[in-house]
This record gives structure tokens, C-alpha cells and sequence, in this order.
């Protein structure tokens, strides 16, 4: 293995000149990888022949070959399992599915074998696989098509999760999913894969469950992961404009859960708003919600809020469905209530 | 249990076959049919060219036989139900292009309030049970709308409107792709078990995105091995021409009315565009487009219309063409013109019968929804 | 119809002579309301000719026959879908899932089909079937077969849940499913199917979203649904003698919740315990939690506390089973602790 | 793409057949192996009785020479997989007794800590990857250990324990009931796309809890063409006597492993007891049971042995049975001896790369699980 940045050394800056797109983070992150250690492989829908459905593993059916880059046919449940059953044989499958709301149809696999093998077999087998794919509303794709699937997923145990909000942290979060020897469920974001910024070319891993502060405010602390983060910074700037300097937590993984970076913020700004892309019922706001009135009810000011979705279907017209998303002025209003 | 037989139509015996017995008024109104799916998906591409229609888009280009010729083959009532390439089987159910393109303009005026979408067309009135997004997802629920007709008939003996119980059959279309999907393992498996009267139709067109069919289904080349496993009837036959698909489509779909049992259909057909608007379409050759063009359901059925059978004259023809531009031409501003849905919107058509606090976490501004007539009986 | 009593009437008294077992109760609600509308039919493997893998469909069969009791293979994605199916059509299917557990390889078509349809077709077509089955811990069943699905699939907007905790409210709640036009989840338990208590002979109908106040108190509230009640009341009875009186309630349906019960207890209270046997993850004790904030956070004496089953795979171990489920040992411990 | 065949061997051919060529020790074995499955399970029956075991647990009594005659006609690094009825597999792949019945008693020293119980039997030095719960969830998983085993050998082209890399086929063994569930029709069109050497072993017993095979699969009389969908294929025959599945087995494998594609065999036997301990077993009569036991698989090859191969006295056949009923024996008292799990093991083998708050809602005593030995060369 090649000198590496991770954990245990410094990560590299997170600006500089070198502007790619998310998507080619994704990329250089399973083909270094995928350079470095043989066992692993992808598959999915369209990853080799048509490059990619969002064209995210363009030009690795060229490097890597027709045996490690695989097209399947549409059978999420089988192809997953197939990987499930890799992984315990000693592979590191990465499995795309070209969305994660193509899951459903795959839960058993990945909710009742991936993280459960291990516990099941006394720790005999664990299962070294990435899933990963778009998650959350993708522009008018409707009910169907438009999940947020880590507020069903993330009450499993087992596996873990990550939800990047930036080409930085797509790579070293994905790097870290590759290495890890646990099920790692990566949710990105049809409408974050055109997104340019700074990526370092070396090799770097992001540790799990530790979040990452955009931002240094004390009036607020302002959580979220993945794509509505985006949002949070905006909304930041417009409340700086008022005077109103927040702390922007992006929690990076779910599971692990970064609760202390939460914690140790809020006992700073004595206030939370939480913003979640997913449905309200049950969902990770609910959870960081619960876990804030756990471990800092006293030091509370105001009573912890959450921005989410509505809690209904996803609808698929324009208009609607702007009003049915988080979004900065959403955001914005949600902090100056709370203060 | 039926035995599985595979019968496919070689050559042209137009003249001989059954479509051709009919009226001069079918033929002529099946033509208008086509040319409107075609115009309809013309305009459907230049709107969502101008992103006036968001979200994925799938159009029907090169299939139209497919879902007319075996709708036409049906009653009206029967129950159809397809996946997300469904602006045809709208068009061919009877759907008024209007409601169809306000319902991708994401208009209240669509005829799923603009909630559904390119991907879900919906109409109550015409018994089109949905496009569905889901790969394979409509195929189990395609067997429990043909059980629920068969048990309204063998059980309840009177249809549910209050009307006369029939024999119905449901038609469930699936694309290549779809194959692939457990759902539809166990749909067929059911169906033959339970002696539920749904014939799956495989739009055949080659592709799943860029996947050719054999490379993600096995037996590709020989797809009734797929139906005899579950000893269900098998067909297959050319979809390019209307007037075949309804003379081989027809008697079998008769047969399995009557009967009440399943049936399996492969349609070889073809899409002209890509799988959606976004696809580059490098996994194919541009010949492999013109062959099929060749064959195009609509100059195939005018050709017969105007030279062979000469009961259409050219003129009339043009006079279709013109007639069929300007619906589409209205329906497009009526689209246009339509209002967005009002935001209430959002919190309707949630739940049938709304009790307090269903959704606590959303405004208490509800507004009623359409409801279903056949619920609101309860 | 005949004369039947339910919401708009007075429902009958829960206390009385005729005690019957869970799974009887479960009975006679489908039997009674399948006497009255030859819409409704049962399907699922084991419902006929084995009389139900856990007897609750016992004699079925004989009165309705094949065509309306309906044995299907272990095909749990295809009839479920075809129970949506006939639902869209005007049928009143009840689909019962063996367990729960087993319902994961049905998720598309539950989560993505049943609660999306009404909303999907612009209100042009529900789905008004039941889905029911054993929910929760069996009995050493381990990882795969001791699913609490209430926090996976309550997130899903569009789907009704109801989870009763004794043989009264499982009648009553299921008549109220069976007759709702909408899709609901029922959850049973395996561990209570034998339970025995008075259930009026009557055909009687609980409304959806009106949690039952088992038990008085002013010390603290107690809310739980499902078998966990019963720890709560097991707790409160010790609890009692210890002068501490606590308010137990159930809710008896997660969609729709009946916060505003929880919400005045709390006012009265100010103290709060949520009894979830799901793991705490984003689950409904998460929920409850984050709305009790939302609504009455002032009211709080103490941060609201949750007593869950613990964060890992479900152990088959007993020792193991019985130290990761919820019990009345550490409910009172929960409560006392929040005094 | 391999031509789908059936072959049944009916009649027996014994005495020409490939087992009776093997060494007496060989066979010898093998009676052993059937004697010690047979007790093992009289025994988990009694303890099961006195709840010792808890949960589901689900006998192997009359399948025996399924499991075995497949097992010992590949190698002994050749992956296994299997449902929930598993016991016997895990003894035939050479499971010390003691620690799969240490398994059911729940105590650490079982082969899952206790964690996995009667339906999760797992052992990693014998290349048994468990036996599963959720009907058919096992079969994708093998065809995973399948193209993994392929992939070794050929794009890592040396053993992923830095042995020598080599041809292998995965056994994956699935209930009749599971032929009606999506996850297999996926699986086995993967595996015939993909060509992966998994064989999937149908151990037909003729019934899935209550309901026969002929209620719950359509053309139960034909499997065959349920392989031939997915152009993989398909031999039958009785897996009710040792010596007929290893003579139609092995060669079927060895063939598969050498040319590495997928295979499906329908093997045909009955489960003696109900389908779990709970069973009341109504649905069946006690006559149809007994002509199976006619057939005994124990009986049938120590009939062979002592009478006709003469190559086994009665007297040694005795202290076999005995030496089987004492090992047995002893595994009870071992599993009776054993400890619990320690309450920390709760937390212990939900992750093998703990990290902080990973439970954040549990305690902070984490336990080191057993890990993964190939894992943690990572
Ligand atoms: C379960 C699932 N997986 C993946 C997708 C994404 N997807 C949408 S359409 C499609 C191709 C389907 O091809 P086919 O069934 O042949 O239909 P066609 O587009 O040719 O009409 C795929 C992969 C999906 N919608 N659902
Ligand atoms: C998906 C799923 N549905 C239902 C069950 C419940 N169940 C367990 S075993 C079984 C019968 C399986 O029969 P078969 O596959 O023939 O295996 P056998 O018991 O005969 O060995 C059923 C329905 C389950 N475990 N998983
Ligand atoms: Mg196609
Ligand atoms: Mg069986």
C-alpha cells in the first residue's frame, strides 16, 4: 500500500486548486482503491459498458476490466446479495445502485444479511461492502424515485453510514467505506454529482464519526449531512448578513453518529436546529433531537428544532415539491425562531 | 394446468387476418391513434427540450402497436397497468392528451394533479391503473387487479359499481428489463397457481438503458422457456405492426378471458429514442434505428390503408395528420395555460380518511382530495 | 351492516366475562367484518389449510372458503402486491405476514406501492388492505426474525400503523383497519397471541389515534404501544408500592399518534418515559421524544428518557435476549431515575 | 450457454455405481456420519422438549443423505450454504457436535457464541457459511460465495489465504418453498449470465410447512424447467439413499467445477418430523410418512454394508451406533456444561471496526469479538 493520508496522520487542506467534480471523486476514490487491493470490485446497473447511469465510473471499464467492473441485470436483491456473499468469501464488493430508492426491492440483502452476518455468526463473518448510490429527491422524480433512505436504514445496527455534502469529503469518506471491514452504506446525491471543488489528488481517508465544523458561530448550532448542508451555509451567510453567526456541524456519518461535536456545540450556543432532507416521523432530526435532550437538556435555551421534508409523499410537481423540500429560507426562519 | 405453447406470426397475412375484417371507421381511427402517440411524444420532447416537463422521461416512439394493438384486442374495462414509459398506454386507454401533458407540465389540471408525473399516468375513468417507476413493481400488482376482477365475478357476482359481473382480463406490460426483477417470478408463479386471469406483455424493445437484453436476461433468445416454468401460456409475435399484434393478440387474449387463466406475451418491438431524454444512446448502432424505421407501425398501417386497402385516400390522410397536430397543439397550451397545483396540494390525497394528528408534523390546512368513489362506498 | 358501536357511539365496556385468547379476538374481527362485506378476503402463507401458522386464522377456511381464505406461497413480495393490486380494484384484502421479519423482502411493494398509490394518482386510487403479522422479539428467534418494523416503516407517510397490547383493543383495532379506506400496518406479537381477557362479543370499532389511559398517576407519564405495555403496567403496579403513581399510556396506533394525549399528560406531569421495543436508532421513542420537546418542552422537569431494546442484533442467547429487550426492571428503574 | 439436461437415475444401480468403488473406510464413514446425524437430532428433539433450546429449530431426520452424499462429493474448502434446517449440514461438513449443540443451548462456547441458535450454524473452518432464515435470502449469498471463488481463481489467481488458487463450485442448499421466492430467480439468472459455479440444491420434501409443493410452486412435477428458464442445468433424482446421490452427484460437480458454471438440482427426500418442533403436522398422513422410512437412508447403506458389500460385521455396525450415541452424549453434557455468554457479549461482534459512538445508546463496555481472520489482514 501506498503512503496514506488518514486518521492517524494530518488530512490534506481542504482548498487549493485542484476543482473536480463530485462525481470524479467518487470515481478517484474506488480506482485508487480498487489500484491498490485486487479483492475489490464493482457492481451494478450500467456501471461498465454505459459508464455509469450518472456516468460516475466513467473510463474504469477501460482501466479495470470486464471481471471488476460488472454490469448486472436490474435485480437489486440479488446482485447485493451476490456481494453479501463475496464479502464473507473475502472480497470488498462495491455495489452501486443507481438509486437508493431502487433498495426497497433489496432490503432483505442489505438490512437482514449485511449487518447482521457478523452478530449471527459470532463474529466469524463480517461483510466488507460499500452499497452506495443517489439518495434523496433528484428534481421531480415523484414518490417513488426520490427517497431518503437513512431514516428508515440508520435504526439498524450493524452497518454504518455516510452521507458526504462535498467532493472533499466524498473521497476521503469513501475511501474510508472501501477500507473498512463493515457494511457501509453511502448515500450521495443526483443533485450534487455536477458539484465542483478542491480535491486533493493524494490518497486520504476521513475518519468515521467525526464531524466536520463549516463554520464557527455561537448563536446557533445549526446540524445536518449531505446535500441540505449545502443549505445550512447558505442560510449561514444570509444570517450573518443579520449579525447571526452560527456553527455549521456537517455530521459527515450517521452511523457512527458524531453526538459529541453536537454536544459540545450546543453547550456553546445553548440552541439547535436540525436539517434533514428526509420525512419528520422517526427520521435522524428525531434522533439528534433525542439524543441532544439526553446528554444537554439543561443547557437547552429553546427547545431543540428540525427542518425537514413534509411528511408526505413526494410529489412530483415543480412547486410542490419545492415546498416540500428544506431549504436556506427554511433554515433561516427555523434559527431566528430559536434565538 | 394449461400447457405452454409458442406460436408466432412469420410473414405478412394482413389481408387474411383478423384486423382486416374490420370496418373502415376502426382502421381509420387506429391510424389516428398512432399518428397521435407519435405527435404527442414529439411534443412531449420539445417541451421537456424547454424543461417545461421535469423529472425522468420516458417516450413511447416506435412502440405505439404495442399498446394499441393490444388494448384495442380488450374491452374498455378491463383493467391495464404499466411501467413508466406510459404516455401511450394513456393515449391508447382513451386518456385526453390534455390531461396527459398538463399532468408532466406538473399542472393541477394533469390527470394525477400533477403529483404523478411523466412516470404515472393514472386514469380511473379509463381503467389505466398507473405507469409505475419501480422496475417490475406493476407485475404482482397486475395479478391482484385480475384477481380482484375474477373474484368480483366467481364471488361476489356482481360488479362493484353495481353493475353486471364479466369475465375480464388485466393487461400488465413490463419492458425487456423488467424480466429480471424476483417480483415478476412471483407474480407469474401466483398467477399460475391461483388461475388469475393477467396476461403479461413484454415490450420487447431490445434494451433495458443500455443493457441489450441478453446481456441481463438468460434465454434471451427463447423467452418461453420464462413462461413454461411457470406452465403459463406463452405467444410471441411481431410488435412493429398494428394490425399483427391485434391479429395475434386477439384470440389469445379471448381464450384467456374465457378461460381465466394467464398468458405470457413477448412483443419484439423497438424505441427509436434514447431510454430517456438524458441517454446518449452509445450502446447502439444509428442502422439499427433505420431497420426498425423501416418497419414503423404507422407507415406499415397507412401504406395498407392508402394502397392496399384504398379505403383512406390522401388526402384524408393529410386531413388526419392536420386534425391529430392541432389536438396535440392544444393540448400542449392547455398545459401551458393550466395553473400549478395551490400549495395546499401538498397535504391532500396523503390519506383517504384523515384523522387528527396523521401528520403532526405538517400545517393543519388539509384539503379534501378526490377520494375514490369506489372507497367512499365503505 | 348491522348496528355497530365505534367511534360516533360509546364503545363497550373493556371489562367483562368473556375472555377470550388474542388470537380469537384477532378472529372474530376479520370473521365478523368478512360476514358483512364478501369484499374482504385473507391471504398468506399457512391462513387455510394449516389454519395459520399461529392459529389466528382457525376455522376460516370452513366458513368463508378457498376463495376467500387463501393460501399463498412464500412469495411475500408478489402477494402483497397482488393484495395492492386488488385493493386499487375495489377489494378489501387482508395480507397476513407470518412475521414482520419476513415483510423486508416485501418493502418495495409495501412502502413504495401501498402508502403512495392515493397520493401518486392524484387521490384516484387507495389502497385499503391490511397488512398483519407478528412484530417484535418471539423468543430466541434471533437476528433475522425479531424485526419491531414500527421504526423502520412509520417514517412512510401514506400508511396508517396500529400495534394493540391486548386482546380488547385487537378486535377493536382491527375492525377500524379492515374497515379504513387506507393502507395499515398491524402489528401483533407472537408473545401475546395466547394472552386471555374480556373482549365484547359486539362488533365494536376503536378510532384510529386515541391512546387509552390504562392507569392514573401524577409522578410521571409512561407511554409505550404494543407488548411493552404490559411491562408499564407490571412497572407501575411495583412502582405503586412505592407511592410513586404514574399515568400508562397506550397508544395504540403510531400513524396517526396521539400526541396531544402524551402532550396534556406531560403538562400534568412533567416527566416523561417512552417503553419502544425497537432498537433506539431513529425509532418511535426517537419521535416521541423530539414532538414532546416541540410541544411541551417548558412543561419538562426532566429530559424525556427512553427505555428501548439495546442498540446491537437481536441476540438468540435467552440471557442475552432477555438483558437486550425492554422489561418492567428497567422501566421502573427508567422512572424512578427521572423523578 | 450450457444445454439445460435431466438426468434420473432410476432403479438402483449400486453395485456399478461410483460409492461402491470407494474404500470400505470410505463407506464405513459415511454410516457413521448418517448415525451421527440421526442421534444428533433425537437428541436436539429431547432437549428442544425440556427447553433447553429455545426458538425455531427445525429437524433433519430422513434428509440425511442429502446433505451428506453432496457434501462428501466436493472438497472440504468448497463453500456450503444453507437455510435454516441446518444442523446436518454443519455435522456433515465435519462441525464438531458439541459446539453446534452448544449453539442451541445458547452458550458462548457454541459455534456463534450462542448468538446465531438452531437456524444460524456457522463455521468458518469447515467453509460452512451458515445456515439462514429468511426462506431463500441464502441463495443470492451463494451465488456471492461462487463468483468469489471464481474471482480467486481467476483475477486474483492466488488463494485469498495466500494459498494456491483453484477451481471451486459453491454448494448452496434451499427448501422446496424457497423456489417461490424473487431472491432465487435473481440469483440464478446471475448465475447463469455470469456463469458462477454455484449448485443449487433443491432438498425437495415435498412440503414448505402445511402447504405441498404442488399448492405452492406451479409444474412441482417438472422442476426442470424452472432451470431451464435460466438455461443452467438441472438433474433429479432420490436423495433418500447415500450411495445413488454421491454416483448422480460427484460427476455433475466435478463437471460444474471444471467448467465453472452454475447447476440445479432437485433432490428428492422427506423430512420424518413436522416442519419445526411446533409442527402438529395435520396436513399429511402418517402412511406417507412410513413408505419413506421404508426407505431409510441409514437403514438402505448399512443394509449394503452388512449384507450385500459385506464388508461391516453387525458386531462393528453395534459399537458404531454406540461410539455415535456416546459423542452425542457428550455434546449434551458439553453444551449442558457450558457457560452463557457473558452480558458484554451483547455488544461484542456488532462491528468489527469499532469506532467511537458507534452505539452510542448502549454501554461503553465493548468486548473484542472473535474478528475475521481474513478480515483483519485488511
Ligand atoms: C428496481 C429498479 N431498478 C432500477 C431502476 C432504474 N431503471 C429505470 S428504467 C430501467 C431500464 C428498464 O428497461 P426495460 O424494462 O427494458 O424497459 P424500457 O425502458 O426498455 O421500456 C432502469 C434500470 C428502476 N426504476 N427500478
Ligand atoms: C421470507 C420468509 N417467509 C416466510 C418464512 C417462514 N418460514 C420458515 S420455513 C418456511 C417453510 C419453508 O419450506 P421449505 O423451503 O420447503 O423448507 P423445509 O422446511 O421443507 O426444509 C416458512 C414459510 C421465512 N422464514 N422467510
Ligand atoms: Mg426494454
Ligand atoms: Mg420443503
Amino acid at each position: 500500500m501506498s503512503a496514506v493520508m488518514d486518521a492517524v496522520g494530518a488530512l490534506p487542506p481542504r482548498t487549493g486548486d485542484r476543482v473536480i467534480q463530485f462525481r470524479e471523486a467518487l470515481r478517484e476514490a474506488m480506482s485508487e482503491e480498487m489500484r491498490n487491493d485486487e479483492r475489490i470490485f464493482l457492481l451494478g446497473e450500467e456501471v461498465a459498458q454505459y459508464k455509469g447511469a450518472y456516468k460516475v465510473s466513467e473510463g474504469m471499464l477501460e482501466e479495470f476490466g470486464p471481471k471488476r467492473i460488472i454490469d448486472t441485470p436490474i435485480s437489486e436483491n440479488g446482485f447485493a446479495g451476490l456481494a453479501i456473499g463475496a464479502a464473507m468469501y473475502g472480497l470488498k464488493p462495491i455495489v452501486e445502485f443507481m438509486s437508493w430508492s431502487f433498495s426497497l426491492v433489496a432490503a432483505d440483502q442489505i438490512l437482514n444479511n449485511a449487518p447482521k452476518m457478523l452478530y449471527m455468526s459470532g463474529g466469524q463473518w463480517g461483510c466488507p461492502a460499500v452499497f452506495r448510490g443517489n439518495d434523496g429527491a433528484g428534481g421531480q422524480l415523484g414518490s417513488t424515485h426520490s427517497w431518503c433512505v437513512e431514516a428508515l436504514y440508520a435504526n439498524v445496527p450493524g452497518l454504518k453510514m455516510a452521507i458526504p455534502s462535498c467532493p472533499y469529503d466524498a473521497k476521503g469518506l469513501l475511501v474510508t467505506a472501501i477500507r473498512d471491514p463493515d457494511p457501509v452504506f453511502f448515500l450521495e446525491s443526483e443533485r450534487m454529482l455536477g458539484d465542483k471543488a478542491h480535491v486533493p489528488e493524494e490518497q486520504y481517508a476521513i475518519p468515521f464519526g467525526q464531524a466536520y465544523k463549516h463554520r464557527e458561530g455561537d448563536a446557533c448550532t445549526l446540524v445536518s449531512f449531505g446535500r441540505p448542508v449545502n443549505f445550512c451555509l447558505e442560510a449561514a451567510d444570509e444570517l450573518a448578513t443579520d449579525g447571526i453567526e452560527v456553527d455549521v456541524l456537517d455530521m459527515r456519518t450517521i452511523r457512527p453518529l458524531d453526538i459529541d461535536s453536537i454536544i459540545e456545540s450546543v453547550k456553546k450556543t445553548n440552541r439547535i436546529v436540525i436539517v434533514d432532507q428526509s420525512w419528520p416521523f422517526a427520521g435522524i432530526a428525531s434522533e439528534v433531537m433525542a439524543q441532544v435532550c439526553e446528554r444537554c437538556f439543561d443547557w437547552l435555551d429553546h427547545p431543540p428544532v428540525r427542518v425537514t421534508t413534509d411528511d408526505v409523499p413526494t410529489p412530483y410537481s415543480k412547486v410542490l415539491e419545492q415546498a416540500y423540500l428544506p431549504n436556506a429560507g427554511k433554515i433561516v426562519k427555523a434559527v431566528k425562531g430559536a434565538l | 394446468m394449461p400447457t405452454t405453447t409458442t406460436q408466432t406470426r412469420a410473414g405478412n397475412n394482413r389481408a387474411k387476418g383478423l384486423a382486416a375484417k374490420l370496418p373502415d371507421k376502426t382502421l381509420h381511427g387506429w391510424l389516428r391513434d398512432l399518428l397521435l402517440m407519435r405527435e404527442f411524444e414529439l411534443r412531449t420532447m420539445a417541451a421537456y427540450q424547454q424543461a417545461k416537463i421535469g423529472g425522468f422521461c420516458h417516450v413511447y416512439n416506435g412502440q405505439e402497436a404495442c399498446a394499441l394493438g393490444t388494448i384495442r384486442s380488450v374491452e374498455p374495462d378491463d383493467p391495464v397497468i404499466t411501467a413508466y414509459r406510459d404516455h401511450g398506454h394513456a393515449l391508447a386507454r382513451g386518456m385526453d392528451p390534455k390531461f396527459c401533458m398538463a399532468e408532466m407540465f406538473g399542472k393541477v389540471t394533469g390527470c394525477a394533479k400533477g403529483k404523478g408525473g411523466s412516470m404515472h399516468m393514472f386514469d380511473k375513468p379509463n381503467w389505466l391503473f398507473g405507469g409505475h417507476g419501480i422496475v417490475s413493481a406493476q407485475t404482482p400488482v397486475g395479478a391482484g387487479l385480475a384477481f380482484a376482477a375474477r373474484y368480483e365475478w366467481e364471488v361476489l357476482k356482481k360488479g362493484l359499481d353495481g353493475g353486471k359481473a364479466k369475465k375480464k382480463v388485466c393487461l400488465c406490460y413490463l419492458g425487456d428489463g423488467a424480466l429480471n426483477q424476483g417480483a415478476l417470478h412471483e407474480a407469474m408463479n401466483l398467477a399460475g397457481l391461483l388461475s388469475i386471469p393477467v396476461i403479461y406483455i413484454v415490450e420487447n424493445n431490445g434494451y433495458s438503458m443500455g443493457t441489450a437484453i441478453h446481456r441481463g436476461t438468460t434465454m434471451a433468445k427463447d423467452l418461453g422457456r420464462k413462461a413454461a416454468a411457470y406452465g403459463i401460456e406463452y405467444l410471441e409475435f411481431d410488435g412493429m405492426d398494428m394490425m399483427d399484434v391485434y391479429d395475434n393478440f386477439k384470440p389469445f387474449a379471448d381464450v384467456l378471458r374465457d378461460e381465466q387463466r394467464p398468458g405470457f406475451v413477448n412483443l419484439k418491438t423497438y424505441r427509436y429514442q434514447g431510454h430517456s431524454m438524458s441517454d446518449p444512446q452509445k450502446y447502439r448502432e444509428k442502422d439499427e434505428v433505420l431497420t426498425y424505421q423501416e418497419r414503423d407501425p404507422i407507415v406499415t398501417l397507412s401504406d395498407y390503408l392508402l394502397n392496399e386497402r384504398e379505403s383512406l385516400t390522401d388526402e384524408q390522410y393529410k386531413d388526419m395528420q392536420k386534425d391529430v397536430k392541432a389536438q396535440v397543439r392544444a393540448a400542449v397550451e392547455y398545459a401551458e395555460e393550466s395553473p400549478e397545483p395551490d400549495l395546499s396540494e401538498l397535504y391532500s390525497d396523503v390519506y383517504v380518511n384523515r384523522e387528527k394528528n396523521l401528520s403532526p408534523l405538517g400545517p393543519d390546512v388539509y384539503v379534501e382530495g378526490a377520494g375514490n368513489a369506489l372507497l367512499e362506498g365503505n
